[in-house]
């Protein structure tokens, strides 16, 4: 399926979860937060959290900044 | 001396001197300013993460969330809403609620936009949130964001960025003395004396960035401004002596052969 | 960075402030400030023993000369002649020959007389004394008394006991630039960022004693001064950053949601 | 014998050295600089140095100052 | 030069110094002031009729309206509704539109209410008033009240009645940078260089009054402001010399004997 | 206030502007700028007479040596004998004995050479001259070459030609203060607001060449110098409000409705 | 009949209108700005302005001010 | 004859006064000084000052200067 992640399109394997997700990309979930469709998800809840087609994420984490 | 601590919503600091966490060559020399500076809290921008390029150093990697308190700020937003949206997945990522918020009017000035500002530490403050607010330096507004409840008011010395120090010093004091909550001057401070100076005029703490990354030597840099803020503190303290129109002699006139 | 050091006339110190030993409570609180400011170099007046009464409390008996390093000064002298006669007299009762030169214009200001402290300069340097000298910010006669051998070129930063800065920093600059002994600030400082910007314009020192000895608690006040001299040195040999008329982001524009 | 010392005129025991003076008057030599009629007499010359009616003196020390 | 004006909501003056009527021994005093200002403007106060005692010297029989604008203020208001009451009186009494809007927020700093301000202005304009507003330095709120549609910008210099001169210089500077309704400083100015200064940062105008009635002759510090006016302002005109680190001689090198 | 003169050697003057002749595009543009800055005197070097090309124009053929005073300078000097047989010469060649000198250290500087410069002094004005004389910011050298006779004391208020205004008000004012013949502020003015303040410290006068003759427009720049120094003369003359901590209203608080 | 003028009771003859009002407090109306019970009176209609018992009235003109 | 002026060399008439050379250069008297032999010549005095070969001289006139 195909979503939107950090503005861009990304087709990704179909019917999975956030948490599946975070894995296929590679990213370490503890230091991350991930909006889906302008909501925030928990961290408990990426298992729980099925993507469709569509969806729109923010995936984000801490850098420098002043 | 040691004593006396920087208590912000409830945490107490023994080092009066935060530093942003922008604009150095690399993560491992901010670590080291930070060692330097003997920073306790350090701010921290909530960006995107780069899908593509897997192995960029990470900065959590370099200054450790357990030894610094990270501050996420709102620095690149310019409403109320792009602020709250952004502290919220700070929350999420960091797990905890103290933040600095900085709603900026544009992009040539980065002057706080006041009335977004107010508006969303208030939404902020009902939402849990401890902060630490950017703001200019108006007494009046700075009253109004302590009303609402901000954990520290943070009135800027001079535009972010510029060094050009501490500006108005009289709105700075009169922010001091109406305020019960700490007063942190954040941005403007050029060089060491400018820390010094927002020190002296009783402020609680110093939050820079520019003035250690871009120095020749950051991290020399950031030594002198731990040094700086304890003597601009003690100072303040102290209670230093008057000023005088004319001179006056230090050794006795008595006993002159 | 603790390496550098500051040498006068071959004598190496880790200290750059240098403190007056007039104006305290007492010679007790005296020490204890020597103490907090971290100095190695006191100066101390010539005066008539008491004969009368004895039991005076003695300035050997708490600022041991074995610690801290005696700098005699002519306070009070008014001619190059009661200058010179009465540092002959601090050698033979100290026994050594570093000592720090003033004569004075007049009790109102205290001025520097630039005449008369080089020809008393010359003088002591022709007898063997190594003359730390007080002076006015004139950059030509700083450079007269550098020609003449002075071991160090002691400014004054505003009139002394004034508490008023370092008023003329274009010329402190310009003095320091072209000196190759020590540039050293006497006189001026009221505050911790006045000893920061001293030495962030380049001095090699500064010297005090009402800033200390005035302050409120001026033990507190010494170790703000031990701590502002470190900074302004630090922030010196660091490099500060450019000023900007503008503003200047310190979070990355990159990533934004 | 009178002496002036520190501006002060003083009768002093007759025919003494200034080693015996500053005994007299209960001074430790060590802090000292001593001027004999405008003259500075070194430590180590104390005790070849017989005072004479009308001596002018000046002892001093260190104290204090800025 | 005399020919560029100061244009505020249509109407065009000569004069670029507006002068306040508060303050003085008397109105007689006040008017001689005035004259030697060279004032075409003037700020008045609304107040109650004093039923009591009818002899009372009126401002209007020393100050004719005819010769001078009136520019009715609110000193004295702290909140939107409270200006607007007294400036619909002010236009009843007068029959003229332009007015001079303060907002106050406590009798402390006499510091302008930002929020309130901004309210009442919206309201005032709405309801046909000519509104040149008292505000901070905040370049952002001045932006606000000039899209709000004011007809002339008036950021402090400093408190009001505290003659600190034209503290932050470089907000002053933004303000002018970024406005297209003359900019005049209101407040702080202290003696004849603080209106110069002002002027030279490009204001348009300058507004006074305690700097000339709590001089010890306040006709010549009038005379003076009148002065220092045209000065700031033709020397912002005129372009001013770059400042040099060092010297640049002003006589020929060649020819010297 | 018209009335009030200053008065140098003898002669009284309506103006207390004394501009230089140099750095203009042409003497036309500089008879221009004398116009508008409203000086009575102009300083004027000595420089040899250009025997190849005979029509290059003549200072004295666009400023009538009848309409103002010529003040024949030693620019250019650096030793206490050019400078005296420059003036000799001067003296011969325009045949009056009022002079203005200076004995300068260095190039990069022109910092007064005070030694020599006092020297000088002495030996002009045994030689029946009128000493105006450029010096450094020191009251005891001031008060130095008053008691030698000079006819008005010079310091400077920063480099010459640097256009940092006036640096170290403390000593202008111990100089005004101790002074019984006028004193001027030489050299360091850069803009109107700078030769105010040199006027408010109680100057009698100020000099100067590149901040006209280097603005973008002189003719308007010396305009503006002729009202600031007005201005800065009748604010010393009104005697400026006392400054104040906080604010202090300037409309009457009873009869608010 | 008794009105509150600028904050203080006071008695005046009854049944009058605001100008005659102003004639009797011996005010010029050309110099005031009158409010009657919170509106603004214009100077036109004080003749056909009636008063009544209790009415608050606040009569202002220009002062010095800053 | 051959004199120094201004630092310059020059060929001029034998035998004749400073008058004579000032007019000779064209110069206009009143506007100038002259040095000769670092001995300054009064303009009273230009006619009965006669020069002589190697003779130096300094003419000098004002120019603008700060």
């Amino acid at each position: 399926m195909e979503l939107t992640i950090n503005g861009e399109k990304r087709r990704v394997k179909p019917s999975q979860t956030l948490a599946g997700l975070v894995e296929e990309l590679g990213l370490d979930p503890r230091k991350l937060a991930v909006e889906r469709n302008r909501a925030i998800v928990p961290k408990s809840a990426y298992r729980q959290t099925p993507l469709a087609d569509g969806d729109q994420l923010e995936i984000v984490h801490f850098v420098g900044g002043g | 001396m040691g004593a006396e601590k920087l208590v912000v919503a409830g945490r107490s600091f023994s080092s009066r001197l935060i530093i942003g966490t922008g604009k150095y060559q690399s993560y491992e020399e901010n670590a080291r300013a930070a060692e330097a500076a003997g920073a306790e809290m350090v701010t921290v921008a909530v960006r995107r993460v780069n899908l593509t390029d897997r192995d960029k150093p990470m900065l959590v990697d370099y200054l450790d969330p357990e030894k610094f308190v990270y501050l996420p700020n709102t620095a690149g937003c310019f409403t109320a809403d792009e602020a709250i949206r952004t502290l919220r997945l700070a929350r999420e990522a960091g797990g905890w609620s103290l933040v600095k918020l900085e709603v900026l009017a544009d992009q040539k000035t980065l002057y706080p936009e006041m009335e977004e500002t107010l508006r969303a530490a208030r939404l902020l403050i009902k939402d849990g949130f401890d902060v630490m607010v950017y703001c200019s330096d108006d007494p009046v507004y700075a009253r109004k964001l302590e009303d609402a409840g901000c954990a520290a008011i943070m009135p800027l010395g001079s535009l972010i960025g510029s060094g050009l120090g501490i500006i108005n010093q009289v709105n700075i004091r009169l922010i001091v003395e109406q305020s019960s909550v700490p007063v942190i001057v954040d941005a403007g401070v050029g060089t060491a004396s400018d820390a010094a100076v927002a020190m002296e005029l009783g402020c609680d703490g110093v939050l820079m960035n520019t003035a250690i990354a871009e120095a020749k030597d950051p991290i020399l840099m950031a030594s002198a401004m731990k040094h700086a803020v304890i003597a601009g503190r003690q100072a303040y303290l102290a209670g230093r002596m008057a000023k005088k129109r004319y001179a006056d002699p230090s050794s006795p006139l008595a006993g002159l052969i």
